[in-house]
């Protein structure tokens, strides 16, 4: 399966293992990613909160540049926000046709245009989990992650595009959890799953940013994961890189590697740490990756509940 | 300054489902254009395409024909006979030259005033920027006389 | 949206309000409010080299608001070029020019949805 | 030209139209305009449904001999019968009166006074055209069959069943679940008089059970609804119960011997759990149990038939088989009740994930004396009492996500759950509210009556429920965040027990079992009935009436109020002995038919034969419901519908396109148009 490729700002520097490891990921899943050529940023948060036309304008030269460059309009986009954007974007052009009328007007002055509803952006997770499928992805799996405990973090975007289609569940995703327990790893709770990282707040607001930061290190530790597995580059560095700020603002000692999905699918497919990334982030995820181990836990049996105690609801609807 | 065309549409209802979203999209005091009057039949299957080339004749700009949403059709299934008559009434107002948009098909249940009266305005607005049908036109120029009812619902034995 | 029982896009109604609370000049330079000194280095850098560039982001943006806290960033910045993770010159994209002639021209046609 | 004469009554509504449409206006140019089209007499009347305004036209009929009325006024589907009904008064045939909505679908819709003003004349127009062509009818007449079918054995179609069965006459009360009771049967204590539910329900079911006119059908199913008003046939599949009732005597040994114990899902809500033979509760109606198939160890295994061994009377029977029996019946009364909406659909709520997120029903069968903790309230481990509790309104109610509608009993229930978590256990009740919905007798008193207990009201829409904790006390409860949208201000409430409120949904198969009986759902799914104020219990399907929450979310009282309604509108038929149908009717005209029998498959009603000796399509008047489709179909404009005949709808057409309007003889003049 062929698809558009747009890293986004951050998968070039910042988060260059996440590019290298969704590289290194894909053609072992059948994937081909072609990138979009002469991409340019997506203005993240932030060209939004000044000027709604721009911010457009800028998002609608990548839907021009890949409808152009990629036949089958399929691009896909690792980055939460870039995917955000991309999609929100053309759904809104789609919804007004003057909003289409005003993009393309400055568009034209690139030379370019944009038909809305022609690039179809799918967040990477969603290519890998729906177009892929947690059973191939499970025949692929050599060396299982036994005994690592992960708790999955999905950040507020990715769930966000509520105009779209229900992604998965915007409150309470599990398609991640799902794909971690496909690698072999034990999933912890983690409520926070969707919460905000803070996203810029980290430079304009270090309060807030280090609250918000703390709360997600908290909730993981309290569940005893070994580690965090991420799906966009914004919470990997807000973690990672801020994990030591946060424990001098607040006295802490948390020690949680942030890690990305296509890095531990990439551990569980037999490729090295070195061909993932994995070495590039500041808190070092080797202690935690030394605790795989070679064979599947023997599972408790789980304890019968004390006969007095209720029976809890069932996980299927009514009726 | 010239004055604005305002079209006449004529609708036709279903006694049960749009006839009341009509009569709902009062209830509810919502607002759409005074260009639409409305034949109440007992059923969108009852409408014989004479009906719309009729009305198109005697001075109507569009035609909109209106019933129960498929599957809610009060008596059973007859909203799917009048939405394959509906395609047959396309191809032959289409072979006679009349644009496609002059004659809609909406589905209101009973509880859809103000998706009726969305519906309508939008026709109005459709039409509106089509200008006035011009019937003598179409008629001198294809056969639309010519054209007995009978040759659109033949196809109608396999139903 | 997802939360609000009437279907309110929350984020774009946020987003409105601090465009407009921008455009009118309703903030402080020397408080958490202060967002448009980032997005606005931040589009400064997307306007002349078509993507973001995190060093320069950082370091002018802490120059010109911040630059008592610009020692705390330090050693990050340090942490970021040690891992590869940052570079030390901006990528430009070859059609700058062109992107740049879209967002005068949007700018130009303007205008809230 | 015509021979009619006509009188055209336009009616002002008050200002509901004359405040828009100028009436005096209409009347005149009608008395003008229309002169040439039979028209005689137009006046304009203040209310022309007041008894004035129908003397109005008796008068007219009487001494100016009209033949044909029209009247300009609301819609027909208001008051086309009264205006009908003074006409037959007079002595016209009721049928050549002629009722058209200048209210609904103009003086409602428009502003613009000189445009709406000139739309009802077009629609005038068309009145008169079409009653012009009019044909006196008679009613049909059909005899009623003096049986019933209810269809829900909750409190709604309990007391239907009773009213009709204590006049007289016999009941089929057919119910899905093994015993009649339904939600009721759930609840602990009843607001706002907290009288217990059992104690109330109980002696009615076993009423129900053992009164010769009722014919009970438990663990039953309607299948299919043939036929018409007064003269139904339903096919009914009484599902096998594995258990002969004729020798079952309801002493509960098969159930206690039962070694397979499953979580019941349906009474329990659940919470607790039941046999796989089992009868939902000690009190249900009948008191037969039904074995479960898809949990009975024998079924699945082959072997077991522990209840078999030692049943004393042989009642188990592994081979029965479901039965379906026909019945004939006058009227129906659809009384199915609701389904909880899935609280799992919320997951910031944390239900189903988090341990002590209850439902209400879950909440109602754990206050439940006979329930699964004996009427204790504790956490999910059976035996913590809590110390805080939090209730949550409006959980799928009032928002677009799920809901649009209120559920209407929620704020009450609610209220009830604060009082009986202050009384049994003196915990903290928080509840948290949008707005609270208190209408009805001693309702707002019990909600003074909780406030001075000491409950607390938080104004705002939970965000979220979680259990991971932020500030020092959090730890180990559930944190409920909402708004406090009086003091503006975010709170975090540390509980240790979360009810939620959740609303009421119709039935997840209401739409099917709406095309069933041939009624139509509104758009959320609930039962849509003939008038919202006027007629709340009838359809517009005639002979099938509807009560209960099927209709609309309600409480107890509602619901009992609306179960008597519709039975008094059954035995209200039922005495008459007939009912007279609306004559729209198709025919075939003989010696137009070529009997091509395009027409024999189209009708839905089977109301289409094929005569063989004389060659044409022959319609069945008592089946045919006067759709049109044949009409409209036929080739050869052999058929003729009745009120709608091709001559009748053109007519109408004429006249609403102004064509025949004396001023403008053939084409519509530009002014005519749309005025702009």
């Amino acid at each position: 399966m062929k698809y558009g490729y747009y890293p986004g700002c951050s998968l070039e520097r910042n988060a260059k293992a996440y590019h290298q490891s969704a590289m290194a990921v894909a053609p072992l899943l059948g994937l081909e990613f072609v990138e979009v050529e002469d991409w340019n940023c997506c203005g993240a948060t932030e060209v939004i909160a000044v000027d709604q036309m721009a911010a457009y304008a800028l998002i609608a030269r990548n839907l021009a540049l890949a409808a152009e460059q990629n036949g089958n309009g399929h691009l896909v986009a690792p980055c939460s926000a870039c995917f955000l954007n991309l999609s929100k974007a053309d759904h809104y052009m789609i919804e007004s046709p003057e909003l289409a009328e005003k993009v393309n007007t400055a568009l034209a002055a690139g030379d370019l245009h944009y038909e809305p509803g022609t690039v179809k952006t799918s967040h990477l997770l969603q290519v890998i989990t729906e177009a892929v499928g947690l059973e191939a992805i499970a025949e692929k799996v050599t060396k299982p992650l036994y005994g690592l405990r992960v708790a999955p973090y999905y950040g507020c975007l990715i769930v966000r595009p509520g105009f779209e289609k229900k992604y998965d569940d915007y409150e309470y995703p599990t398609v991640l959890d799902d794909l971690m327990k496909t690698l072999g790893s034990e999933v912890v709770d983690f409520p926070l799953k969707a919460h905000c990282c803070g996203g810029h707040m980290t430079q304009i607001s270090e309060p807030v940013a280090m609250e918000l930061i703390r709360r997600l290190l908290h909730n993981a530790a309290e569940y005893e994961a070994d580690l965090i597995v991420t799906l966009c580059p914004m919470c990997q560095f807000n973690l990672d890189a801020f994990q030591d700020n946060v424990n001098k603002y607040f006295g802490t000692d948390y020690h949680i590697p942030i890690l990305y999905f296509t890095q531990l699918m990439g551990l569980a497919f037999g490729l090295s740490p070195d061909e993932l990334g994995i070495g590039t982030e500041f808190v070092s995820a080797r202690p935690a990756l030394d605790k795989i181990l070679s064979e599947a836990p023997t599972k408790e049996k789980p304890k019968r509940p004390p006969k007095e105690a209720l029976p809890m609801p069932s996980l299927g609807g009514e009726g | 300054m010239t004055e604005q065309f305002e079209p006449l549409i004529i609708g036709f209802t279903c006694n049960w489902c749009s006839y009341r979203a009509a009569d709902l999209a009062g209830t509810s005091r919502k607002q759409y254009p005074p260009n639409i009057r409305l034949i109440r039949l007992m059923c969108s299957g009852r409408l014989s395409p004479e009906f719309v080339l009729k009305a198109l004749q005697g001075g109507a700009d569009g035609v909109m024909i209106t019933g129960c949403h498929p599957g809610e059709c009060h008596y059973l299934e007859q909203n799917f006979k009048a939405l394959r008559r509906f395609a047959l009434l396309k191809r032959v107002l289409a072979q006679m030259g009349i644009e496609p948009e002059r004659v809609r098909l909406v589905w209101a249940s009973a509880a859809e005033g103000v998706h009726l009266a969305q519906e309508i305005t939008d026709m109005v607005e459709a039409v509106r920027a089509l200008g006035p049908l011009d019937w003598a036109g179409v008629a001198s120029n294809g056969s639309a006389h010519a054209i007995p009812a009978a040759e659109i619902v033949g196809e109608e034995v396999s139903a | 949206m997802v939360r609000c029982p009437q279907e309110i896009h929350i984020t774009d109604i946020m987003y409105t309000l601090k465009r407009k609370a921008i455009a009118e000049g309703y903030y402080r330079e020397s408080t958490a409010a202060d967002a448009p000194g980032w997005s606005e280095t931040y589009i400064d850098f997307v306007e002349k080299y078509g993507r973001s560039f995190e060093l320069g982001l950082m370091t002018r943006y802490h120059l010109r608001h911040h630059p008592l806290d610009m020692y705390k960033m330090a050693p990050m910045g340090l942490g970021m070029l040690r891992k590869g993770r940052m570079d030390l010159t901006p990528t430009r994209i070859k059609g700058i020019k062109q992107l740049q002639a879209i967002l005068n021209k949007a700018r130009e046609v303007g205008g809230e949805l | 030209m015509t021979e009619e004469r006509i009188g055209v009554y336009v009616c002002h509504c008050g200002s509901n139209i004359a405040g828009v449409v100028d009436v005096e206006g209409v009347a005149e140019w009608a008395r003008e305009a229309l002169k040439d089209r039979g028209v005689v007499i137009a006046r304009d009347n203040k209310f022309m449904c007041s008894t004035l305004g129908q003397e109005l036209i008796e008068n007219d009929i009487e001494k100016e001999g009209l033949t044909r009325v029209v009247v300009a006024a609301c819609s027909p589907h208001l008051h086309e019968g009264t205006f009908r009904t003074a006409c037959q008064r007079a002595g016209l045939n009721p049928y050549l009166c002629e009722l058209v909505s200048i209210r609904e679908h103009v003086s409602w819709v428009h502003k613009d006074k000189a445009v709406a003003t000139q739309k009802a004349k077009a629609i005038i127009s068309g009145g008169v055209e079409r009653v012009a062509l009019h044909e006196p009818l008679e009613p049909l007449h059909v005899p009623i069959h003096s049986s019933t079918l209810i269809v829900g054995g909750g409190i709604a179609g309990i007391q239907a069943a009773l009213e009709i069965a204590d006049s007289g006459y016999p009941v089929y009360l057919v119910e899905r679940e093994p015993s009649i009771g339904g939600h009721m049967a759930q609840f602990d204590k009843t607001f706002p008089t907290l009288d217990c539910a059992a104690c109330i329900l109980t002696p009615k079911m076993a009423t129900v059970g053992s009164h010769p006119n009722i014919n009970l059908l438990t663990w039953s199913e309607v299948e299919q609804v043939d036929g018409y008003v007064g003269n139904f046939t339903v096919t009914i599949r009484k599902k096998a119960r594995y258990v002969n009732t004729d020798l079952c005597t309801g002493c509960g040994i098969c159930e206690e011997k039962c070694p397979k114990k499953v979580v019941d899902e349906v009474f329990e809500a659940g919470l607790g759990y039941r046999k796989a033979v089992y009868t939902p509760f000690p009190q249900a109606v009948p008191k037969y149990p039904v074995i479960d198939v898809d949990n009975c160890t024998y079924f699945e295994k082959g072997t077991c038939k522990a209840c078999e061994k030692f049943c004393p009377t042989g009642a188990i029977d592994f081979e029965q088989e479901d039965e379906v029996i026909q019945v004939e019946v006058g009227n129906i009364i659809l009384a199915t009740g609701f389904d909880l909406f899935d609280a799992r659909r919320i997951s910031q709520y944390g239900y189903g994930r988090l341990a002590n997120v209850f439902t209400s029903l879950e909440f109602e069968r754990m206050c439940n004396a006979a329930g699964p903790t004996n009427g204790e309230i504790v956490l999910r481990d059976g035996v913590t009492k809590p110390e805080s509790v939090a209730i949550i309104h409006c959980v799928g109610s009032r928002d677009k996500n799920y809901n649009n509608y209120c559920s209407v009993i929620c704020c009450m229930a609610s209220l009830k759950f604060a009082h009986l978590v202050e009384e049994r256990t003196g915990a903290e009740v928080y509840n948290f509210y949008i707005d609270m919905r208190t209408a009805f007798k001693d309702y707002d008193e019990f909600y003074q009556r909780v406030l001075e207990e000491g409950a607390h009201f938080v104004r705002g829409r939970v965000a979220e429920v979680t259990d991971a904790a932020r500030m020092p006390g959090e730890e180990g409860k559930l944190i409920v965040q909402a708004e406090d949208t009086l003091i503006g201000k975010q709170r975090r409430i540390p509980v240790d027990m979360v009810v939620l409120a959740a609303g009421l949904e119709p039935r997840h198969d209401s739409k099917e079992v709406a095309h069933k009986f041939g009624i139509s759902c509104s758009a959320n799914g609930w039962f849509i009935e003939k008038h919202p104020k006027l007629d709340p219990v009838a359809t517009m399907t005639e002979g099938i009436f509807i009560a209960g929450v099927a209709q609309g979310p309600k409480d107890i009282p509602a619901s009992v109020a609306q179960g008597a309604a519709a039975s008094a509108r059954v035995l209200g038929r039922i005495q008459q002995g007939e009912i007279a149908l609306e004559p729209v009717r198709a025919s075939v005209i003989e010696e137009r038919c070529s009997g091509c029998r395009i027409c024999n498959n189209l009708c839905p009603f089977n109301a289409i034969s094929f005569d063989e000796e004389k060659k044409v399509s022959v319609i069945n008047a008592a089946l045919c419901q006067g759709c049109g489709t044949c009409v409209a179909a036929c080739p050869s404009n052999a058929i003729t519908g009745t009120q709608f005949s091709n001559e009748q709808v053109l007519a109408q057409l004429n006249g609403l396109l102004m064509l025949n309007v004396a001023n403008g003889h053939g084409a519509v003049t530009e002014a005519e148009r749309v005025p702009a």
